[in-house]
């Protein structure tokens, strides 16, 4: 491919999640090319993984419908699937990128007709379901995967399994020769809408998640709740696929603690508030949530969502950072040990599932930021020096996906501007 | 080979004749073995650990560590300051931090230290004697050396606080390090992989003063090395040791209990695992008689 | 010593936290608790004492200086460090303990009778006697602590361990007459004792 | 007509060449489809596919095209032929992915496919490529009422993006609230001491920019028109009126504070106790320096009370939480420290509110000293020494402290205008003829900031508690006033970083209204739609429905009580189509015949057969894509189902209804969004208004003798692919059980 696909008129979004889509759409809208470049095979980021949102309690894919019918018919916006920047030269309204494209191994003949999947044994973790379940090593990576065209796992291309995928193919669209591509553009400003990763729990001792099979984290209980999910939207525990009923949410798992993040994630209360939802969902008034917090951070009308939880007897509140899981050989329920710091209250109360609220950091994994990028002490994107690239969504805060999307609005509006004063200054 | 120096910081209960003695002799084969020499820093004190707060107060508590630094900055230059006793190496390794953090403290420090006709610079580095054996040695080089494999000896890996928290041995966890456990494999012997008590409080400082606290905390931690099938506990800390073997009997007086779990030192399975004899061991040394290792050494 | 707490009293009249930051070991860490209770869901002894580290650091910002000060709480501290390790602002809790124990003991307002408080009395006279703890005077000083009469019930009671210990090589009877101890008594006697004019200096307490 | 020519494209690849008879396919297209082209093709979305029906456009003069392949959601680029009209029969996720397999099924499975061919040829032969709105409206200034913080932002980001801006603001100058801070909290690493606002560097860019007039002492006295073409009157304080023509609105009118005095219980009103808002003026005075309290003392303790009137569950006062409040007392408490660290400060809290790195202001507040207590404060006296009561919630007992300065930290009170709902109210009364209403009309208008001339009222529709922001969280900008955005305050309640953020935001989208208005596109969700709806008046009854219900206050009446479409307003959802009970409203390419022929083209079996016949009328954008997944899982479901996608359910003309039932149907599902008050429709109401006049045809069903469980209405969400399938299955043996529709064969 040839810089001719874009020029200094061009704005490059890095990240298709909700942000980076909102970002490269806005901008769409208004007239202006975009190059949305997404880093794994499918549009829709983190939030496209999760069940419900809060407070509305309504789908992400619903939205995500939406925006990619905007995709769909806007010419204005060019996708680029499993796609990274690799480098970024030059400056404000003039930037040279190299971007490394990953071999999908099936072509854009691809009609998403499945027979590849049906023919491959192979199975590979579920990265959409956090690895919860295995799927085909030749798979469409979701329902609403777009673009709607499968992927094949690197493990099995150069294996008798791939060539099975190339021979089921109806329309000759497994190509096993693929290899990595280099893509030189130019760009004039550039939004960084690379999203948040969960902080690795693992790393959270006291809580063991490396340990007890039946705690997990908050986005891995996302999939549990979803239909679409490994258990078909059952919460049923890892240890021995029982199903939960007497669910404990720990807030601040990484969050405000110096031994892992410094920043409140300000997502993990209100995701425990509407996970508790889930569990009156699926178990009615058999349920029982327990949070355990610090602070309850229900900013603004979330506190309306707050106050209605509260309400629901299935909900009890602790004030207390837990301090450590122990557990029950006998059953494989995890135990809290703490202290209710409101008057001083010692508990050890068992479990059957553990939900811990796993903070926000900036996903920086295969993503190589240029020096001239301003960042705050949790990595977080504040700007850039030169003024011409920008931080859009979670990749410049940890914020809820409304926050997210005004945003990444802003940041389009930003990085329009700079393509406004370059196109002036060229004409002039 | 050239043999490895460090400063050595014995600390009171590993002296001759004092209550970890036996510790002290399994140490000797282990460095011998490892061409590891600790030289002892003469005239050293004790450390003040863990209640010597109380009237010591925090300039006299740092003043007595640093006056160990300080010898050993004197004596036996260039050389890093190890313990074997983990509350000795915490107490001084503190001090060394505090006293490097604040230059008022230092000062003040030396003001004290002037008295004893000592001055401190405050470089040596204070460690630990699993780091060395972990850090400078290597598990690769402790095992090459293991002649009779433990074999089948069930050992619960009690690790307790202070060579754990809050420094910790580098790269492990405060929850659940490893490096007991694989000291036990390395010797030939099966750790008790889910111990839940591994870095329970032993309530060590508190024996005396609180014995029924304290004996509370020892009683999980026995209790739990029954319940996973251990045959004996290994622990790297003196009080740990004598807390956790000695007041086993007490317990089972007060409470009924029926406890009898051995509870050994690292050295002492390293030690045997290098073709040591049990007095070599320092065995004859345990209260509760460690009879498994024992016929294993007699093997 | 009640003369040093009437000098504290004067000096910080109602603030109880500025006494704390100036006097006590880290206390200046005290402001910086966010009070999520880690610290006293942390702790081995937990269940026994009256106040969490975290209700404690509360209870000094409230001004509650005698509470605080004639409490027992931090007398249980056994060093497990557990509390330093988990709290997420990175405070020194063992050490403020230990600060806070210190400084109601040289007040004079620790507890009557706290046992720890009297044993680490004697296990310091001990140590800075010789320069190193001898265990076996250590330990008879222990069980005569609380009067001749109880300490024969004390060190009957403790007999087996005693006789254990002996005969397990790890205690050695010989003590009694010397033992272990420094070569230079006299100079850790005279800096020990600068230290502590140093510090009670500062702080008010001489 | 003349000119039209009409072909079908049959794909046989994906598999539906191996199960389906694509020659009677195309026998169908031709004979009953009446195509002039007919072709089929092994594999229609490649290249060579693609081309051939290019080349059937460019050289035989084709017009409109009926796809009969995959999904109209699969493909949609490949499928994209701008100059023609475009239907797309759903034979692949629609037949072949859902009917059962076997040869037992052939034979439902050949029918289903057919009757969307017959569907999509029917379509296509109604449909009229849109040629976009002719109303010129080509106005691309953007009208920013407020000159605060957000409306500034606004201004600015719009004109550097270089639009022109008209800036009103009602008083003297510019800068709003932010002129009454001392400083802000911080906005950047590392988040440690507050900053300069910046206000005046703000308020000097704006005047300074040539691009933006700016009318003080000004508000707006009428607003009229829409996107592209509106004409705002500005009257100046002197009564003087400036015109200015707009193409959007960006309204950032921010937000008043609670007033304390509506906190007796707090000290609100009595002597040195103050809100926010009043510390910032005693710092200001204070310069730096020592603050001192309103006579003059100079303050050595002060006890900052939370969510003072906030958070409230009595109904009392504000339910919400203004966000930005636990940040400000820590700012402010800073004020003293600075100043003196030996001030006494205390923030008294019940949930500090401190999200991202404002967990590092916090911590730069204990570090100066500051004092955290989670406590709830029962009662305040003010006085020479102010007293505090209250709750220590960690200590667990009844508490006092006194200090010289309470800080009581109230809430945001948005300042959005007239509350449409109050305003209906009022106007149906008025026009009822009540003096007494009209006069409160009146009234009302007065305190309306935007003065909008729409029949649905002065201002835009207010969300919750007072507060003009969307409904949607992945689309916050989404008014129900296209090309007016709120900004700012008024929106929500935030902080300034997030006030500057949401303006940004809010300008981007004003540039947007005013491009699209002037393409004649519609605006968001059917983004860049260049259908509108015309209707013809002579047909008209004046019965209102369409002004009525349209979400959008797309519609007023002009003086002859017609309907007057603003189309720039027009989201293009069809609810107004949907409520003509005369169907005199269409759009080019989806109208009552569109859709009302498919339904008359389904080959209905008579009584005999056993072959029931249910028409599915699904909201496209959850519902249908429900049934596509259902499809893409492979979740079977009966054959005897034919299913339409619409708008939205609020476009569901009962027109539709009845020729179903005439046409022999057995039974019809109406699949839309939820409603309610977590509603998910995206045209907002239109779910709702389906439901409401499918209730009306109940009665409709009865005199015709039909059992009213023929018009089933069902919310089903975008995740529904397991549910949707379970769905139509129920319903269908529902049908078998209650029998064959007694209308077959009259139809």
């Amino acid at each position: 491919m040839t810089a001719s696909i874009a020029t200094s008129q061009t704005i490059l979004v890095v990240g298709g999640g909700i942000s980076g889509m909102t970002a490269a759409l806005e901008a769409a809208e208004c007239g202006k090319q975009v190059i949305l470049a997404e880093k794994t095979p499918t549009l829709g980021g983190r939030t496209a993984q999760l069940y419900r949102y809060f407070p509305k309690m309504c789908h992400p894919t619903c939205g995500l419908e939406i925006n990619l019918k905007r995709i769909k018919g806007n010419p204005n916006v060019r996708v680029m699937a499993m796609t990274q920047v690799v480098e970024v030269t030059g400056s404000r309204g003039n930037y040279a990128v190299t971007l490394k494209v990953s071999p999908r191994y099936v072509t854009e003949n691809c009609t998403a007709c499945g027979k590849c999947g049906e023919a491959v044994t192979a199975e590979v973790p579920d990265a959409f379901n956090y690895g919860l379940g295995k799927v085909k090593a030749a798979y469409l990576p979701h329902a609403m995967a777009y673009p709607q065209r499968y992927v094949l796992d690197p493990s099995i291309v150069a294996t008798p399994e791939g060539e099975k995928a190339k021979a089921a193919c109806p329309v000759g669209a497994v190509d096993l020769g693929m290899s990595e591509e280099t893509v030189e553009i130019n760009v004039g400003a550039i939004v960084w809408a690379t999203g948040w990763r969960p902080y690795d729990a693992a790393k959270i001792q006291p809580y063991g998640y490396d340990r007890f099979a039946n705690v997990i984290t908050s986005v891995e209980f996302e999939r549990l709740a979803d239909p679409h999910g490994p258990t078909g939207g059952k919460l049923l525990r890892p240890s021995d696929g029982k199903e939960a009923k007497n669910i404990a949410f720990i807030q601040c798992a990484g969050s405000r603690d110096e031994n892992h993040l410094r920043h409140c994630s300000r997502i993990c209360c209100m995701a425990s508030l509407k996970q508790t939802q889930y569990v009156r969902e699926a178990c009615g008034d058999e349920g029982k949530s327990t949070i355990y917090y610090i602070d309850i951070r229900a900013i603004d009308r979330f506190e309306d969502f707050y106050q209605k939880v509260q309400a629901d007897p299935t909900v009890s509140f602790v004030k207390s950072k837990v301090a450590r899981i122990a557990l029950n050989e006998a059953n494989d329920n995890p135990i809290l040990h703490g202290v209710d710091t409101e008057g001083y209250h010692r508990y050890a109360t068992e479990h059957d599932l553990v939900v811990l609220a796993v903070g926000m950091e900036p996903e920086v994994t295969g993503v190589r930021l240029p020096d001239d990028i301003i960042v705050d002490s949790s990595l977080f994107i504040e700007g850039s020096k030169d003024g011409g690239m920008f931080g859009a969504g979670a990749a410049s805060s940890p914020l809820d996906v409304n926050r997210a999307v005004q945003s990444a609005t802003a940041a389009s509006l930003r990085a329009i501007q700079v393509i406004h004063k370059t196109a002036s200054t060229e004409a002039a | 080979m050239a043999k490895k120096q460090y400063a050595f910081y014995p600390g009171c209960s590993s002296q001759k004749k004092a209550s970890a003695d036996n510790f002290l002799r399994s140490i000797d084969v282990v460095c011998q073995k490892l061409d590891v020499q600790l030289n002892e820093i003469p005239d050293w004190n004790c450390c003040g650990a863990s209640i010597g707060y109380g009237e010591g107060g925090e300039l006299p508590r740092l003043v007595i560590s640093a006056r160990n630094l300080a010898l050993a900055e004197k004596n036996l230059p260039g050389q890093d300051m190890v313990s074997v006793c983990p509350a000795c190496w915490l107490a001084t390794r503190e001090a060394g931090e505090r006293l490097h953090e604040s230059d008022s403290l230092l000062a003040e420090a030396n003001e004290a230290l002037r008295e004893a006709g000592l001055d401190l610079k405050n470089e040596v580095k204070s460690r630990h004697f699993v780091e060395v054996l972990i850090e400078d040695v290597g598990f690769e080089v402790m095992q090459q050396q293991v002649v009779k494999p433990l074999e089948g000896l069930k050992l619960a890996g009690y690790v307790g606080c202070q060579t754990n928290r809050p420094f910790g041995i580098v790269g492990e966890s405060f929850e659940n390090p490893r490096y007991l456990d694989k000291m036990v494999e390395m010797v030939g012997a099966q750790p008790m992989e889910t111990y839940d008590q591994k870095v329970t409080c032993c309530g060590g400082a508190l024996a005396f003063s609180e014995p029924e606290k304290s004996q509370k905390q020892i009683r999980d931690i026995v209790e739990s090395a029954y319940d996973h099938g251990a045959d004996m506990i290994v622990t790297p800390c003196q009080l740990c040791q004598a807390n956790v073997e000695i007041y086993q009997s007490e317990i089972n007086k007060k409470q009924g209990t029926r406890f009898n779990m051995p509870v050994v030192y690292y050295t002492q399975l390293m030690t045997i695992a290098y073709g040591g004899s049990a007095t070599e061991a320092g065995l004859d040394g345990q209260f509760i008689r460690a009879e498994k290792l024992e016929k294993l050494a007699g093997k | 010593m009640s003369d040093a707490n009437n000098r504290a009293l004067g000096a910080y009249r109602s603030n109880f936290l500025k006494e704390v930051e100036a006097n006590v070991e880290e206390g200046h860490w005290v402001k910086m608790c966010m009070q999520c209770g880690v610290c006293a869901g942390s702790c081995p002894l937990g269940p026994h004492w009256q106040h969490s580290p975290q209700k404690i650091f509360m209870m000094i910002r409230a001004g509650k200086r005698d509470e605080v000060l004639t409490s027992d709480s931090m007398w249980m501290c056994t060093s497990c460090y557990n509390c330093i390790v988990r709290c997420p602002r990175k405070l020194p809790i063992t050490h403020i303990m230990h600060g806070l124990a210190n400084y109601a003991h040289r007040l004079g307002l620790a507890p009557k009778g706290q046992p720890t408080r009297e044993i680490a009395k004697l296990f310091w006279d001990n140590l800075v006697k010789t320069g190193r703890v001898n265990e076996l005077k250590f330990s008879l000083a222990m069980y005569f602590k609380d009067g001749f009469g109880q300490g024969i019930k004390n060190a009957m009671a403790m007999q087996g361990v005693g006789l254990g210990l002996v005969k397990a090589k790890r205690l050695n009877p010989l003590e009694l007459l010397g033992g272990h101890g420094c070569k230079d008594k006299a100079g850790i006697h005279k800096m020990v004792a600068k230290a502590r004019e140093i510090e009670d200096r500062r702080k008010g307490l001489a | 007509m003349a000119d039209n020519k009409f072909a079908a494209y049959i794909c046989s690849g994906c598999g539906i060449g191996d199960v389906l008879d694509v020659k009677s396919l195309e026998k169908i297209a031709q004979k009953e489809g009446k195509m002039a082209v007919v072709k089929n093709h092994s594999f229609l979305c490649n290249a060579e596919g693609v081309q051939m029906i290019r080349d059937d456009i460019a050289n035989d003069g084709v017009t409109h095209l009926c796809i009969a392949a995959c999904s109209r959601r699969a493909k949609a680029e490949a499928f994209s032929f701008p100059t023609a009209a475009v239907s797309r029969a759903n034979l692949r996720e629609g037949v072949l992915w859902v009917v059962a397999e076997g040869s037992d099924h052939d034979e439902v499975r050949q029918e289903m496919a057919e009757d969307y061919v017959r569907m999509g040829c029917a379509e296509v032969k109604k449909m009229k490529v849109p040629a976009g709105n002719p109303n010129k409206a080509e106005n691309k200034r953007i009208l920013v009422v407020g000159g605060g913080m957000s409306g500034m932002t606004a201004a600015l980001a719009a004109a550097d993006a270089g639009y022109d801006v008209v800036l009103v603001e009602k008083t003297g100058s510019l800068g709003g609230f932010a002129r009454n801070l001392v400083k802000r909290v911080p906005f950047n690493a590392p988040h440690a001491e507050a900053q300069p606002t910046g206000v005046e560097e703000l308020a000097a860019q704006v005047a300074g920019n040539p691009g933006i007039t700016v009318h003080l002492n000004s508000t707006l006295a009428e607003t009229a028109g829409s996107p592209g073409r509106f004409l705002a009157k500005v009257a100046q304080e002197s009564g003087a009126v400036t015109e200015e023509a707009v193409g959007a609105i960006v309204q950032a009118t921010g937000f008043t504070t609670y007033d304390i005095a509506k906190l007796p219980e707090l000290g609100g009103g009595q002597a040195n106790v103050v809100d926010q808002a009043g510390l910032e003026a005693l710092a200001k005075a204070a310069n730096g320096g020592a603050i001192k309290r309103a006579d003059g003392k100079i303050v050595s303790s002060v006890v900052f009370v939370q969510c003072a009137g906030q958070r409230d569950e009595t109904g009392t006062h504000l339910p919400y939480c203004s966000g930005h409040c636990c940040a400000t007392s820590i700012k402010q408490a800073m004020y003293f420290k600075d100043a003196n660290p030996d001030v006494d400060t205390v923030v008294m809290y019940q949930d500090l509110r401190v999200p991202g790195m404002g967990e590092d202001f916090y911590r730069s507040a204990q570090k100066k000293g500051v004092l955290f207590t989670k406590g709830k404060a029962s009662r305040v006296a003010g006085g020479d020494t102010c007293k505090v009561t209250f709750r220590d919630l960690i200590l667990d007992e009844e508490n006092t402290v006194d200090a010289d300065l309470v800080v009581l930290a109230t809430g945001q009170v948005p300042s959005a205008g007239v509350d449409l709902d109050a305003w209906s109210a009022v106007v149906t009364k008025a026009e009822g003829g009540d003096e007494a209403a009209k006069a409160q009309r009146e009234e009302m208008r007065s305190t309306s900031v935007l003065k909008l001339t729409y029949r649905q009222g002065p201002d835009m529709p207010q969300f919750k508690h007072g507060f003009a922001d969307s409904h949607f969280i992945c689309f916050p900008y989404e008014t129900r006033r296209t090309g007016i955005y709120a900004a700012g305050p008024v929106r929500r309640p935030m902080d300034m970083f997030q006030a500057q953020e949401d303006a940004t935001g809010a300008a981007l989208k004003a540039i947007q209204a005013v491009e699209n208005a002037s393409a004649g596109r519609a605006a968001h969700p059917r983004a860049w739609d260049l259908s509108f709806p015309s209707a013809r008046l002579e047909g008209c009854t004046q019965c209102k429905r369409c002004t009525v219900e349209c979400p959008f206050g797309a519609i007023d009446e002009d003086e002859r009580r017609f309907p007057l479409f603003n189309e720039q307003r027009c989201r293009r959802c069809g609810t107004c189509m949907g409520a003509c009970p005369v169907r005199v409203i269409s759009f080019e390419n989806y109208s009552c015949d569109t859709v009302g022929s498919q339904i008359k083209a389904v080959n209905v079996p008579d009584e005999f057969e056993e072959k029931p016949r249910v028409l599915i009328l699904a909201c496209e954008n959850d519902a249908y894509p429900a049934l596509d997944m259902a499809g893409l899982q492979r979740h079977v479901y009966s054959a005897f189902v034919r299913a339409i996608p619409v708008r939205c359910l609020g476009s569901v003309n009962t027109i539709w209804i009845t020729d179903a039932l005439n046409s022999g149907y057995d039974g019809i599902m109406l699949m839309g969004c939820k409603k309610g008050d977590d509603y998910q429709c995206h045209f907002v109401k239109g779910s709702e208004m389906a439901y409401y006049r499918m209730s009306k045809i109940d009665d409709t069903l009865k005199q015709l003798g039909l059992e009213p469980e023929r018009v089933a209405t069902h919310e089903v969400a975008i995740t529904d692919n397991v549910r949707v399938a379970r769905m139509i299955n129920d319903y269908v043996a529902q049908l078998q059980d209650i029998g064959p529709s007694p209308m077959k064969g009259f139809g």
